[in-house]
């Protein structure tokens, strides 16, 4: 399983508007890590987690993902690999009903109908969700839908997970869930947000991005105790350890 | 398809600008009387999904470069026809903005053209008709297709008749229609059951927004079958009238119409003072008399016709050519020029 | 991706909008009006006509210049939507084919005139399109045609348009990735999905639309949309409108091309 | 002044797929009172946010909002009342630019273009954004339009503030912005959300709700260390108490 890398090489990224939201960004992500990728608003983290899976491909540089270089040939097969779970849940949920878009996913992977169901029901399970199976997606509340969004990643179970802002409209109940649901995924893992304290809670390893750079990187504690350097960046000491 | 400016002639855009302008004004009108205030945001927000769902349709290949996916008959079916006919009227606008997809002479056309057809003609006398009031899933389906594709073939063959009597192409009238029906009869298949597709999707997640959302009720009662009727007439008139004279068996027929429908605006505007200007720069430069303009041997009897059309001589003079390479020259000089006084 | 390139375009022009130069600040109203006469003057010429199109590209070429908009990405988007043009026009060579000399012994037939004629009212055309929406920005378009008299209700609507293009792409945008990601390849791309996407997007515009309307309320809303006078016609708009209508008539009624290359061979003769 | 009262009486309100949202709901809330909403995901809260202004108006019960009567007749007096700022900032946001989208307001009730012009102004700086009036909407990031949504919201200024969420999106810089503006705010305000920090920074009543109806009511402080009656409630202590 060693090879659950994520390689970013002077990678540069700009939108067709000519946003230079990623600059010459480089580091490198071995199996197993937990890294939080945290930064002001617009700092480009967004952009740089939907490069994990080509669905934006580097101006220039390379981005390595498990041994396979992102390419367009090669997009397809890192699709496999790689979950994203993305800021809007409602952009994730299309399908009818919340078990059908779960089990999108597997069906897609040509699992029979038995191993869906089983996929499924554990994913929903996970995130608390097991009774709003047969509900719409725009029937559920906010929260309910991110939970739901993020089953539909786990279902595919990926081997390297990647997360923009994934505890946003959770309630601190669920977002305990997840954080337990991420401490308990032993592969490589990504997360992106402004939740400092989950980051804490999750991750070993902390990338701080300002204007598209790698700003600081580094173990995560010692970062997110790092006053000066978070307040550069329009953060702040994590919550829990302001007070305290 | 999207008729384009550099295909018109003056006579034909503003034509059809004065309709499209008019159905325009008449439709705001009927709404303001008829629907409430809700239908502003509804009616952008829903151009505004016409346009995404263009988009996702691109990722298809079967529909090739611009279908329209049914936009014209998927608004009318959901927001009534006057509010669904603004909103086409708006995206044909954003389209001839943003990415020239026509143009905005043609505008005129093309708001006829994907617009009066699905919205005035098609649901009210064959969607409504095929559909009904019990709304069953197979009914929607078969109205949304069939509604879909007469919508298209009407304003394919209305691209057919503009270009044509616009007079800049040679194309002749049968082939031209046959292959614009044609490749419109694929597309309006696959954007009718895509149409279908959605309506029946709405009508099983969500039945009450297809209630709600139509606000077709008051406005579809106010739209009297007169009106619709007047409509169906004019346009068979003109089509009639166009397909009548064509099957005459005038031998150039298109040479002949272009003269009557632009040709006589150029002539117009020549005794207005053009053509005596003309004529005594003519007189003037004396080597301009003598353009080197020749028949080839097997000139024909419309080729002298074509001669007798001002543009030729200028076009072909080595004055003019020589003329226009140093009216080019001279032009990106200014615009170099401004770029380099801009940059200090 | 067709579908992102689509709407870079949308999002690229209207960036370009926002400069600030002297084609910028005038009032739309002149842009609109000069630009609707500038077509019609274009198409007026016969269909055979060539030279005389050409002293027009200095309309198109000042509003470029002088705004400011780089050539290539006009350029690029003339020749992008030039395939029905010349899809049309390329019949013309072959179905009009008298002969025309242009020098002793060179001949070339009629319709090729008609064809360029037509390439080259399409570039004409096309680019002072885009022109126009790059320089007045399509909220200043709006406000230019509601001042000129289009019905509020329309110019309302298309304001609103304009606006959730931005917001609804964006979201199609994110769908599709959201799909893509779970599709592996080829499968879950069918007609089916694409119609169940459709349709539930179809739903949201819905939702949302009633969301904006329960927001516009919130704020005072009773059915006419409120207008700022942003705009006042300044002497620079006369000037401008009127030097582009002079232009326009000259040389729509003078062959000035056919003049000043006669007078050139004249010279050299 | 004290007239500005919220008060619910057996409210329920059921949606159309018939998923009962509120139930038997009563709750007053008096001038200038600051009133945090908080309850696990689907529990009501956004639901009750839309009863304020009769975007969604009760299936039985009654509201009363500054002493009217919320029903058909009385919505659009109530709406000039109460500013509401939803989740989702892009629906918020719906005019060419940002300066005409917080002069919307003001000029719907009748200002001169003088005082419109002051208010947009003055708004604008509370949130910070003044640089941003000339921009389109859709020029600005995530952050930034929730900032000029709560402007525009603002620039009405409302006699009762309601705000669903309203700190998801910001940074934490722009988050500090926002606590620091609720606390300026002197009229009565409700603010639903999760980020209990921020509850605890602003308001000094909170109000949890349980499956659409009260499962207490009573001082911020009290309510948010009672860690029995939050877990009760999908919740926890607010993070900064967690550690320290
Ligand atoms: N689709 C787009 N087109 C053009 N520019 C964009 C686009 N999306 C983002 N940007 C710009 O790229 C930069 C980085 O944006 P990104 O979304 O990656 O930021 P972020 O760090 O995720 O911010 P947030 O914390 O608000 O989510 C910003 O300046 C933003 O304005
Ligand atoms: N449009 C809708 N149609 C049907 N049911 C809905 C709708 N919106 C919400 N619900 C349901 O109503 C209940 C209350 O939802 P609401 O959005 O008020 O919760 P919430 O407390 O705001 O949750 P969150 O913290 O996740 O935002 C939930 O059970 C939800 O599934
Ligand atoms: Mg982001
Ligand atoms: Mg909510």
């Amino acid at each position: 399983m060693s090879h659950h890398i994520v390689e970013f090489k002077n990678v540069s990224f700009r939108y067709p508007n000519k946003t230079e939201a990623l600059r010459d960004i480089s580091f490198r992500i071995t199996h197993g890590e937990s890294v939080g990728i945290i930064g002001a608003n617009g700092a480009g983290k967004s952009t740089l987690l939907m490069h994990l899976n080509g669905y934006l491909m580097p101006t220039s540089g390379t981005v390595n993902i498990g041994n396979l270089y992102l390419g367009r040939q090669t997009r397809q097969e890192i699709r496999k690999k790689v979950g994203i779970v993305f800021q809007n849940p409602d952009e994730q949920l299309f399908m009818p009903t919340v078990y059908e878009d779960v089990a999108f996913g597997p069906l897609n992977l040509g699992m029979d109908e038995a191993m869906v169901r089983e996929r499924v029901r554990s994913a929903l399970d996970l995130v608390g969700c097991l009774d709003l199976q047969h509900k719409s997606p725009h029937h559920l509340s906010n929260g309910q839908k991110s939970s739901v969004a993020i089953a539909s990643v786990m279902a595919m179970e990926p081997d390297i997970l990647a997360m923009d802002e994934p505890a946003a409209n959770l309630d601190p109940r669920s977002r305990r869930l997840l954080i337990n649901l991420l401490r308990t995924f032993e592969h490589s893992k990504v997360i992106a947000s402004h939740d400092l304290d989950l980051i804490l809670d999750v991750c070993q390893r902390c990338i701080v991005i300002r204007e598209g750079n790698v700003a600081a990187d580094g173990p995560a504690f010692d970062i997110l105790t790092n006053k000066e350097l978070l307040e550069e960046n329009h953060l702040e000491l994590p919550l829990s350890l302001q007070r305290g | 398809m999207h008729m384009a400016d550099a295909l018109l002639s003056p006579a034909v855009a503003a034509a059809m600008w004065a309709g499209s302008v008019t159905a325009i004004g008449y439709s705001s009108k009927k709404l303001k009387q008829n629907v409430d205030n809700k239908i502003i945001p509804l009616m952008g927000a829903m151009g505004a999904f016409i346009f995404s769902a263009q988009m996702i349709n691109f990722t298809i290949p079967i529909t090739g470069s611009s279908g329209h996916i049914g936009g014209g008959m998927i608004l009318a079916i959901t927001l009534g026809p006057y509010a669904a006919f603004l909103t086409m009227a708006s995206i044909l606008t954003v389209q001839a903005l943003f990415f020239a997809d026509g143009g905005l002479l043609a505008l005129g056309c093309n708001i006829w053209n994907l617009g009066i057809y699905p919205c005035f003609l098609v649901y009210p006398l064959i969607y409504k008709l095929i559909a009904g009031n019990d709304m069953g899933t197979k009914r929607i389906s078969i109205a949304a297709i069939v509604s879909v594709i007469v919508a298209l073939q009407l304003g394919a063959f209305s691209v057919v008749l503009e270009t044509l009597l616009s007079g800049k192409t040679e194309l002749p009238f049968g082939t031209f229609a046959l292959l614009m029906q044609t490749i419109h009869l694929a597309i309006g298949l696959v954007e009718g059951i895509i149409t279908a597709g959605i309506i029946n999707y709405v009508k099983k997640i969500r039945p009450e927004i297809l209630d709600a959302v139509s606000f077709s009720k008051p406005v579809e009662a106010s739209i009297s079958i007169k009106n619709v009727l007047t409509a169906f007439v004019i346009v068979a008139v003109v089509t009639g009238g166009f397909l009548s004279w064509f099957a005459s068996t005038h031998p150039d027929g298109l040479e002949w119409s272009i003269e009557k429908v632009t040709g006589q605006v150029e002539l117009a505007e020549a005794t207005e003072g053009i053509a005596p200007v003309f004529r005594g720069i003519q007189k003037k430069t004396a080597f301009l008399n003598d353009y080197n303009f020749k028949q080839e041997t097997g000139g024909k009897l419309e080729e002298n016709e074509a001669h007798a059309w001002p543009g030729v001589e200028a076009a072909t003079s080595v004055a003019g050519v020589l003329g226009g390479v140093i009216v080019l020259m001279f032009i990106s000089f200014i615009g170099l020029g401004i770029r380099f006084f801009k940059k200090r | 991706m067709n579908f992102d390139k689509q709407y870079y375009n949308i999002g690229f022009l209207d960036q370009l909008s926002y400069k600030d130069t002297f084609v910028h600040k005038l009032d739309p109203r002149a842009k609109i009006i000069t630009t609707s006469l500038f077509f019609f003057t274009v198409i007026s010429f016969s269909k055979y006509e060539v030279a005389s199109l050409l002293p027009f590209f200095l309309y198109p070429v000042l509003l470029m210049t002088i705004g400011e908009i780089p050539f290539m990405l006009i350029f690029r988007k003339v020749i992008l939507v030039s395939p029905f043009a010349v899809f049309i026009g390329i019949f013309n060579p072959l179905l009009d084919s008298g002969q025309v000399f242009i020098f002793q012994g060179l001949a070339i037939s009629v319709g090729w005139l008609s064809f360029f004629s037509i390439l080259i009212r399409f570039t004409l055309t096309v680019s002072t399109t885009l022109l126009l929406i790059a320089t007045t920005s399509f909220p200043g378009v709006c406000h230019g045609l509601r001042q000129l008299g289009l019905p509020s209700l329309f110019v309302s609507q298309l304001s609103f348009l304009y606006r959730y293009i931005f917001v609804l792409m964006e979201e199609t945008m994110r769908i599709v990735r959201a799909r893509n990601m779970r599709s592996y390849g080829e499968r879950g791309k069918d007609m089916r999905i694409l119609v169940r996407i459709a349709g539930m997007l179809f739903i949201r515009t819905v939702e949302r639309a009633e969301r904006i309307y329960s927001a516009m309320l919130s704020r005072g809303f009773q059915g006419d949309m409120p207008s700022l006078k942003r705009y006042r016609i300044k002497m620079a708009d006369v000037v401008f409108t009127v030097s582009i209508l002079t232009f326009l008539y000259v040389f729509r009624l003078y062959p000035v091309t056919r003049i000043l290359g006669g007078f050139i061979q004249g010279v050299f003769s």
